[in-house]
């Protein structure tokens, strides 16, 4: 790989800005590394992002599958010793990533996102079997994990009539608009440039 | 404020710190009492093994000074004591004591261990203080076997008796001593005092409470501290390293560091030792057992003092102990096995999951809980770790006036720099105190000496020591023996001989048989001896007429299971005594009158604090600096800690010593000539007047060292690259630095002949580059670094300087930055470590932290001196943890950058201590001479000058005959040149040829015993 | 007290909510549901937008925030999401951004309070009680990742070693294990999108568990219930031997401890079968 | 020798040594009493007479016992003493004495322990040995 250029802080400062999270603090320990139990899956550990965030390597950044790999189980941020919320940035990055149109690692985690807010947005609650059946579609996989749901509905684990509490429209406008509406943010904005 | 000053010092808490102020006040005239709230002093260094950087014994260094402090005429122990108030003012305060019982009269108790073996707790149960869990102890216990005061102790939270009131108190009843008392009751008083010095120390961080390394609940995680008493020889395991789960050997070891520090979660600060313990233990674990593989995980491996380089070198490449740059987010015990498993990232950056078998976790260090009690309780302050706080121009002295701090009390640190700040607060206090020194203390009289006349008489004291030593050998049968021995006029059986009674008893005898020589035959003379010697002299012996014979700890206790054979080896130890006892001869004491001035080396910042506290303690100082310009060094240094007014600093410190009567600066001077030795050289300064010759009694060297002027990194080739200092002279005096990317580089040309680190540069590089910001917080700043060495406090300002946008990256050392010009713009590129990739950054402006480099002129001056510098050029101290700023040479002592590089909070507290020291001995006016010291026999001499090479303290001269003679004031009386002579011309005293050989024959061929 | 039960409450972990209201029940304990209480947004919010995430949880916290101050919440998840929307909304900015959008204010302080914590409350009751004695049982106590990981938040629990569950099962009579995995992450985010790595997650906690000798696994958390459940039942489609632990939640435990029937309890409801503790705790009844 | 078990001298450094012998009885360990101490104030004191001395007096075995190296009280005097025992052992075997005989051992105050355990080991080694001190010289043990 070409050699990063430390460029300026801009990038460092727009993930800080909007994740109030100090990353230029990391002083490269790599327990979030050590401990994240994902990052065997991950291009690049958590630190490393940092790094890299730190250098205004904003395109390998948002690039990375890393954020996508993330379960969120927080092992990271209560064990960085610098007091990081290196979980909330991840989910920062991701967020970021999307809205400069990245394309995901995880597409069928955006999807599965998207549908799962899609669900609370339109009654107030997710729908198990509402939500299982729409990503199924959507991942054009409509029979999958068939005999689960059987096994599950069998069980009385699964409600079969959603229940709608209220609609979240209003709430939802302004963060994310309906996978139906086409997505908030569309393409690239600004191109790749750094 | 009233003029009365007492003589007395109050100093609290008895570890390595208290110990060192303590012995250096009542060595220079003080009357100290000690309070240490344990049982026992010696703190935590008598809980180690050995001691980085040198690894030698913690207790054979302790020890000693453990039992010089509890037989000081000028010392009084208080233990099982704090503080509850301090009155008055400085020079005056009376200070309130609360004394819990001990149950135990300690001038009784010869702690023979009876009471505890027979207390009603068959086994021991409950955790030991001293062995941090891992050992036990009963409710009545020794606190360990080194300990001073050596008496029992009754805990009453866990004794019975206390506890219950119904126990049959076993313990009483076994005492022979009648030492037990548990009538004793708590004692409130108060002491008046001139001054006080806190030195309470520091409590390992809490491990439970970094809960995902399971310490508390996996068998296998331990503490460094307690790792420490696993490998201790005399710890629960008696030195073998065991698995607490099984007993069993480990083989893989794991070491982590920073637990509880760097670590905003826990403490921010660094705990400035753990690097270096950890690396100890862990050469130690392996010394102890070759199968152990120690690994060691870090995030910046901080070997910043005095030798700490090479022992960590030795660790890598001699003991093969394995460094991985990689911190451990938890571990997880293997259910079956109880080994841990420990994740890590290895080189090239893979996670791996590695199994160890035992875990040691470097806890950091915290100000103790009774420290913080006894800062509230004097209202003094403490910074917002809540160690004692300090300014950086008065490291040692606390906020409020009279009260000193020193040691881990004050920040962590390590023994030596312990030990410098205990002999600071030692010359602080004196200087403070200066007036009334000497009116606490009393010289003992003594009667005339008998001159011995005609044949031996000896008198011979069997002791019983109690059933100690009665109950094994046949002590009736030993002193009938000594009865029958050639020279022996006087043999008795002694229940206690070291008792009051006994003692008075003895000197009549002395007196009454006219005895002119004595020996005891009872426990080691390590302890006792020096009492002994004082009594006989009290009888008008010389207390060189003596000769002590171990039948305690060197016969009834090793061989209590062959009482017979024990009497028959009780017998010869004595008849050797005797034998040694018929040729000792008296060994006369000179002493030497020594001049009350002293001469100061180097005008800088070390040489005027010196020089300012030897005067204000009341002596003549000659300042000797041989540039135009008192502390120039200082003009460059811009940024200091916490932007305190250096310049102000110097403009006053420059005042005071300019105008104190009792210094005399001499500019563009240079030494000649030293010649002399401790209490009486003579030198010549030359000047611009001349030549003038001085007397002083001490000398201290308090030059400096330079920054070092690289080669590489285009230095010299481009204008965009300078050395911090550099940096720092533009930043104050030149034009406004225009740059906006900035590179700083790291220990620049460190390597095989500069292989040290310097200690001071991370530090300076951080404070710059924080500068440098405040101008332009735009900039963008790139720190390229091996190693960052924000120790301490500093780690805050390090983290400030990340926080505030600078940028660091770490590089192997195998992977140095690479400056280049493309096309004028200058290229840096650094492999990150991190990222395991090279980076770029094209900077405005390049900066080198090129470390320190001792001054050229040290080697005249080791020369001029004799005294020895280190491959590196820098002075070499007569003992880097116990006697940091002492030479080897007698009277000698140094500080200042050429000795070490430091900040300045630690170069000052450097000089004060050295000036305490040579305080110690000008206080004295008369140097004792004499005694245990070797002597050239004239006649014999050949002059092949082995003696002269071989004595390690520059002791042997050579006189106008051309023959060997020995300085009796430098001689340490080891005796190695008595060895080494070739014609047997050398004797040492107390220890003579004939005297040893005596003792030989007499050991095998009783038959043969001289007709003497 | 007020109960935030959140979505899964009412499908996939209907047992959940049955065994809580039973055993709430049998100990007298009042609470009731929040009315028009909506989804937490756990597992997605955060995911993609930053203040919906805070703002979701806003909602409901606005909604406690009139009717009392202690909201209940069972599911680790909505605990995690609740707890760090409100450390959240300390910062004034955030909660600017937020109130604005559901137009309600947020000053009151809600106390939100894990399951966990209403029941280890009652830990003398069910020593005294329980008509059952599960002696003998040895269970690992699953905390899960999110229940006591909620960064510069002071948990319910320690959050390394959390014990809470630990002291209910050993009032059950059961053995309490001391296993190291109670706060690894079973990966149930990704049980749906990347059940591979879902799989390997769970098993190398269901490993340890077995190498621990647990006869069963208590949880206070939907998702790693249903996690664990599934791992099993998937994985012994794939290789069909493993022993299968059952996974319970830790309100079915006290329950059976507490004389509660498989039907009260839905214990039938389970896809890895926990006949060998209904069957357990039908002969200790003898025994008791 | 009456004695079954061999004599042994050992030549204690104050600070070391000697001190770690106090210390094996503080923690009452046992070992043979056959072994006697002479106090040096440090092995640097050690003459090459002394040790020739002993053996001609009728020991059996000569312990020579100083501080762990770079932990000498007096800098160098241990290092000193181990040089002059490598060349009295040569010595030793020259004139048909055992060198096992004679052994330099490092040890801190704190190693009562070890001290004990060098008591016994050396009284084994040196029973070990042929009763008699002097042994056929080298070329006779073919
Ligand atoms: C595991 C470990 C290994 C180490 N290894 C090394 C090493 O190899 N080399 C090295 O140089 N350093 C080492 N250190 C550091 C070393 O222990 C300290 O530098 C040193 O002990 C500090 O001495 P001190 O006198 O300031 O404090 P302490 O040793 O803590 O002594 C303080 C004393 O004061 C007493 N006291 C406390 N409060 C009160 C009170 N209110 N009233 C009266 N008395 C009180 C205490 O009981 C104690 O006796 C190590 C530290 C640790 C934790
Ligand atoms: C590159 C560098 C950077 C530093 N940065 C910092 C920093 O940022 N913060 C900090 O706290 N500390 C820093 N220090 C360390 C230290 O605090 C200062 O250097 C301090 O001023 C040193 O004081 P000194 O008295 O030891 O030496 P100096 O101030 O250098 O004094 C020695 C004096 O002795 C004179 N001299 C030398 N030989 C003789 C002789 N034979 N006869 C007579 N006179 C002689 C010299 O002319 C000189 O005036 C730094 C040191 C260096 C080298
Ligand atoms: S744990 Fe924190 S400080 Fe350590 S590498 Fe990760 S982000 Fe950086
Ligand atoms: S929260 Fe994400 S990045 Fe952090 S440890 Fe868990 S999976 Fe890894
Ligand atoms: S009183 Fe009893 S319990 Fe206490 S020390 Fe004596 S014998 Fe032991
Ligand atoms: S028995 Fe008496 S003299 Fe011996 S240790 Fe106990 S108190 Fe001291
Ligand atoms: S970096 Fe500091 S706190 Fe960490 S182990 Fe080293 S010395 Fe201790
Ligand atoms: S002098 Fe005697 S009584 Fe005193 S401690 Fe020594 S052996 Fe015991
Ligand atoms: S730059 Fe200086 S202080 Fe830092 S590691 Fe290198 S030599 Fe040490
Ligand atoms: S006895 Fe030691 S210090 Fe004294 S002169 Fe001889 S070698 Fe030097």
């Amino acid at each position: 790989m070409e050699a990063p250029l430390a460029r300026s802080l801009e990038f460092l400062k727009q993930v800080e800005a909007h994740s109030s999270e100090p990353v230029r603090r990391c002083y490269q320990c790599d327990r979030c590394a050590t401990g994240c139990p994902m990052v065997p899956y991950m291009q690049h550990a958590p630190n490393e992002l940092f790094r890299l965030i730190q250098l205004g390597a904003k395109e390998t950044v948002l690039s990375s599958n890393a954020f996508w790999f993330c379960v969120s189980c927080y092992t990271c941020s209560v064990r960085c010793p610098n007091d990081i919320d290196i979980t909330h940035v991840m989910d920062t990055l991701r967020e970021l990533s999307l809205r400069e149109g990245f394309p995901p690692a995880l597409p069928q985690a955006r999807d599965f996102h998207e549908l799962f807010l899609d669900c609370v947005r339109r009654s107030g609650r997710v729908s198990e079997l509402e939500l299982m059946a729409r990503y199924n579609l959507k991942r054009r996989k409509p029979f999958s994990r068939l005999a689960l749901g059987w096994e599950l509905l069998r069980k009385g684990r699964l409600e079969l009539w959603p229940r709608r509490v209220i609609s979240l429209h209003e709430i939802f406008a302004p963060f994310v608009s309906s996978p139906s509406e086409g997505r908030k943010v569309e393409g690239r904005k600004g191109g790749r440039s750094q | 404020m009233s003029e009365l000053k007492h003589g007395a010092v109050a100093v609290v808490g008895g570890g390595i710190g208290g110990i060192q102020a303590t012995l250096d006040l009542a060595d220079s005239g003080f009357y100290v009492y000690l309070i240490e709230e344990g049982p026992a002093i010696g703190g935590r260094m008598a809980q180690l093994d050995k001691t980085f950087p040198t690894n030698d014994c913690a207790m054979c260094m302790l020890s000693p000074k453990l039992v010089e402090v509890g037989r000081h005429p000028n010392v009084q122990i208080i233990t099982l004591a704090s503080v509850e108030a301090l009155e008055g003012q400085p020079g005056n305060f009376r200070i309130t004591l609360r004394q819990r019982p001990r149950y135990v009269d300690i001038t009784r108790c010869i702690a023979c261990g009876r009471c505890i073996a027979s207390c009603v707790y068959q086994d021991a149960k409950f955790p030991s203080e001293f062995d941090v869990g891992l050992g036990k102890r009963k409710p009545i216990y020794i606190p360990f076997p080194q300990a001073v005061p050596l008496a029992a102790v009754v805990d009453p939270q866990t004794c019975i008796f206390f506890k219950s009131g119904r126990c049959p108190q076993n313990c009483l009843q076994a005492c022979e001593r009648g030492a037990l008392d548990f009538t004793q009751t708590e004692r409130l008083f108060s002491l008046d005092v001139g001054a006080v010095i806190l030195a309470p120390g520091f409590e390992p961080y809490d491990a439970r409470l970094v809960g995902e390394y399971g310490f508390g609940r996996y068998a296998n995680v331990l503490t460094a501290p307690q790792f420490e008493r696993l490998l201790s020889a005399s710890g629960p395991t008696m030195g073998k390293v065991l698995r607490p789960s099984d007993g069993k050997a480990p083989k893989k070891v794991a070491f982590i560091h920073c637990v509880g520090s760097r670590d905003l979660r826990h403490q921010s600060y660094c705990s400035a030792v753990c690097c270096m313990y950890a690396t100890k233990e862990a050469i130690v674990a392996k010394e102890h057992d070759h199968a152990i593989e120690p690994t060691i995980f870090y995030i910046d491996l901080r070997a910043y003092g005095k030798g700490f380089e090479s022992l960590v070198k030795r660790a890598r490449e001699e003991h093969g102990v394995r460094y991985v740059r990689s911190m451990i987010s938890q571990i997880i015990e293997i259910p079956e096995t109880k080994n841990l498993l420990i994740r890590y990232r290895d080189d090239s950056g893979s996670v791996r999951e590695e199994e160890f078998d035992l875990v040691v976790l470097a806890v950091g260090m915290r100000p103790s809980t009774k420290g913080q009690e006894l800062a509230r309780k004097l209202s003094i302050e403490l910074n917002q770790h809540s160690f004692a706080q300090t300014s950086v121009f008065s490291p040692v002295m606390s906020t409020r006036e009279g009260v000193f701090v020193t040691g881990a009390f004050t920040g962590p640190k390590d023994i030596p720099e312990t030990v410098i700040q205990a002999s600071a607060a030692a010359a602080a206090v004196a200087a403070l105190l200066a007036p009334a020194r000497g009116t606490r203390t009393q010289a003992k009289q003594y009667p005339e000496e008998l001159v011995p006349d005609g044949s031996p008489r000896i008198g011979v004291f069997v002791c019983h020591c109690g059933s100690n030593i009665a109950g094994v050998v046949d002590v009736k049968a030993v002193a009938e023996y000594a009865k029958t021995l050639p020279g022996v006029v006087h043999a008795e059986n002694v229940l206690y001989t070291c008792s009051q009674d006994n003692l008075k008893h003895m000197k009549d005898v002395i007196r009454e048989k006219k005895l002119n020589r004595v020996v005891v035959a009872s426990c080691t003379p390590r302890n006792l001896a020096a009492l002994f010697q004082d009594t006989i002299r009290e009888a008008g012996l010389n207390k060189f007429l003596f000769e002590m014979v171990n039948i305690r700890e060197q016969c009834s206790w090793v061989h209590s299971d062959q009482p017979e054979r024990a009497t028959e080896k009780a017998k010869s130890l004595v008849r050797m005594g005797v034998a040694k006892a018929r040729e000792l001869k008296p060994l006369s004491v000179q002493s030497v009158r020594v001049a009350p001035a002293a001469l100061v080396l180097g005008g800088g910042l070390s040489g005027m604090v010196a020089a300012l506290t030897l005067a204000d303690s009341g002596f003549e100082t000659h300042l000797v600096e041989k540039s135009s310009e008192l502390w120039r060094d200082l003009q460059e240094l811009v940024c200091i800690p916490e932007g305190e007014d250096v310049q102000g600093l110097r403009a006053k410190l420059l005042r005071t010593v300019r105008t104190h009567p009792q210094i005399r600066v001499h500019t563009n001077t240079t030494v000649k000539e030293i010649s002399g030795f401790v209490g009486n050289f003579s030198s010549v300064l030359r000047g611009p007047q001349g030549e003038e010759r001085i007397q002083h009694g001490v000398v201290i060297v308090a030059t400096e060292a330079y920054e070092h002027k690289p080669n590489e990194y285009l230095y010299g080739a481009d204008a965009r690259v300078l050395t911090q200092r550099e940096l720092g002279r533009a930043l104050t005096e030149g034009p406004r630095v225009r740059a906006k990317t900035i590179v700083m580089i790291q220990c620049v040309e460190r390597n095989e002949k500069r292989p040290y680190c310097s200690r001071i540069c991370c530090a300076e590089a951080i404070k710059n580059a924080l500068a440098l910001l405040q101008q332009d917080p735009n900039r963008q700043i790139y720190v390229l670094y091996r190693e960052m060495i924000s120790y301490s406090f500093l780690e805050d300002l390090y983290r400030r300087a990340r926080d505030s946008g600078v940028i660091f990256i770490h590089h192997d050392e195998q992977s140095l930055p690479v400056v280049r010009k493309e096309n004028e713009q200058i290229v840096v590129t650094v492999r990150d470590t991190r990222l395991r990739q090279e980076v770029l950054i094209k900077p405005d402006l390049v900066v080198l932290s090129t470390g320190v480099v001792p001054d050229p002129y040290n080697e005249e001056l080791s020369r001029l001196l004799k005294v020895p510098l280190d491959a590196q050029g820098f002075f070499v101290e007569a003992h880097i943890k116990l006697r940091p700023v002492d030479c080897t040479s007698h009277g000698i002592f140094l500080c200042g950058g050429s000795h070490a590089p430091g900040t300045i909070p630690e170069l000052i507290a450097k000089a004060q201590a050295a000036a305490g020291r040579a305080a110690i001995i000008l206080s004295k006016g008369q140097l004792e001479a004499g005694g245990i010291v070797a002597s050239v026999d004239q006649e014999k001499c050949t002059a092949c000058l082995t003696c002269l090479r071989e004595c390690p303290f520059g002791a042997v001269f050579i006189n106008e005959q051309g023959l060997a003679e020995i300085e009796a004031v430098k001689c340490q009386g080891c005796g190695i040149c008595a060895a080494d002579c070739p014609a047997k011309a050398i004797q040492l005293g107390q220890f003579e040829d004939i005297q040893e050989l005596r003792m030989l024959e007499e050991l095998f061929h009783p038959e043969r015993m001289s007709a003497v | 007290m007020r109960f935030y039960p959140g979505c899964t409450l009412s499908s996939s972990a209907k047992p959940y909510k049955r065994s809580i209201d039973w055993v709430w029940k049998r100990l007298g304990i009042e609470m009731e549901e929040l009315p028009g209480w909506t989804c937490c947004g756990a597992t997605s919010a955060h995911a993609l937008s930053r203040d919906l995430a805070y703002a979701l949880p806003a909602r409901n916290l606005a909604l406690a925030q009139e009717l009392g101050d202690e909201l209940i919440v069972a599911c680790s998840a909505c605990y995690s999401r609740l707890k760090i929307a409100q450390k959240a909304l300390e910062n004034l900015q955030i909660r600017g951004r937020v109130t604005r959008v559901l137009g309600q204010s947020l000053e009151g302080h809600v106390q939100i309070k894990n399951i966990l914590e209403v029941l280890s409350g009652h830990v003398p009751r069910i020593q005294k009680e329980k008509t059952r004695a599960l002696e003998g049982l040895k269970i690992a106590c699953y905390y899960g990742c999110l229940a006591t990981r909620i960064p510069r938040v002071k948990g319910f629990d320690d959050r390394e070693h959390p014990t809470m569950m630990e002291r209910l099962v050993s009032a059950t009579g059961a053995t309490a294990l001391d296993w190291p995995a109670k706060t690894s992450c079973c990966g149930a985010s990704f049980s749906v999108i990347h059940e591979e790595l879902a799989l390997k997650m769970c098993s190398q906690i269901l490993e340890m568990a077995r190498r621990c000798g647990a006869d069963v696994i208590v949880t206070s958390c939907p998702f790693c219930q249903y996690n664990l459940d599934w791992a099993q039942w998937t994985l012994s489609r794939q290789d069909g031997q493993k022993p299968k632990i059952p996974v319970l939640f830790i309100t079915q435990l006290v329950g059976l401890a507490l004389g509660g029937s498989e039907k009260d309890l839905m214990l039938n409801s389970h896809l890895i079968s926990t006949e060998k503790i209904t069957c357990r705790a039908q002969t200790a009844e003898g025994a008791l | 020798m009456t004695n079954s078990e061999p004599k042994i001298v050992a030549f204690c450094c104050h600070y070391c040594a000697f001190a770690a012998a106090d210390l094996a009885g503080v923690l009452r360990l046992k070992y043979p009493p056959n072994v006697h101490i002479i106090r040096l104030p440090c092995t640097g004191k050690l003459d090459t007479l002394y040790i020739l001395k002993a053996f001609e007096a009728g020991a059996d075995g000569v312990i020579v016992a100083g501080c762990l190296e770079g932990g000498c009280h007096f800098i160098s005097g241990n290092l000193r003493a181990k040089k002059r025992v490598l060349a009295v052992k040569g010595l030793l075997a020259r004139i048909g004495i055992a060198p096992e005989r004679l052994e330099f051992f490092n040890l801190s105050s704190a190693q009562g322990d070890r001290f004990a355990q060098i008591a016994r080991e050396m009284t084994e080694r040196i029973k070990s040995l042929s009763s008699s001190v002097l042994t056929p010289l080298p070329e006779g043990k073919g």
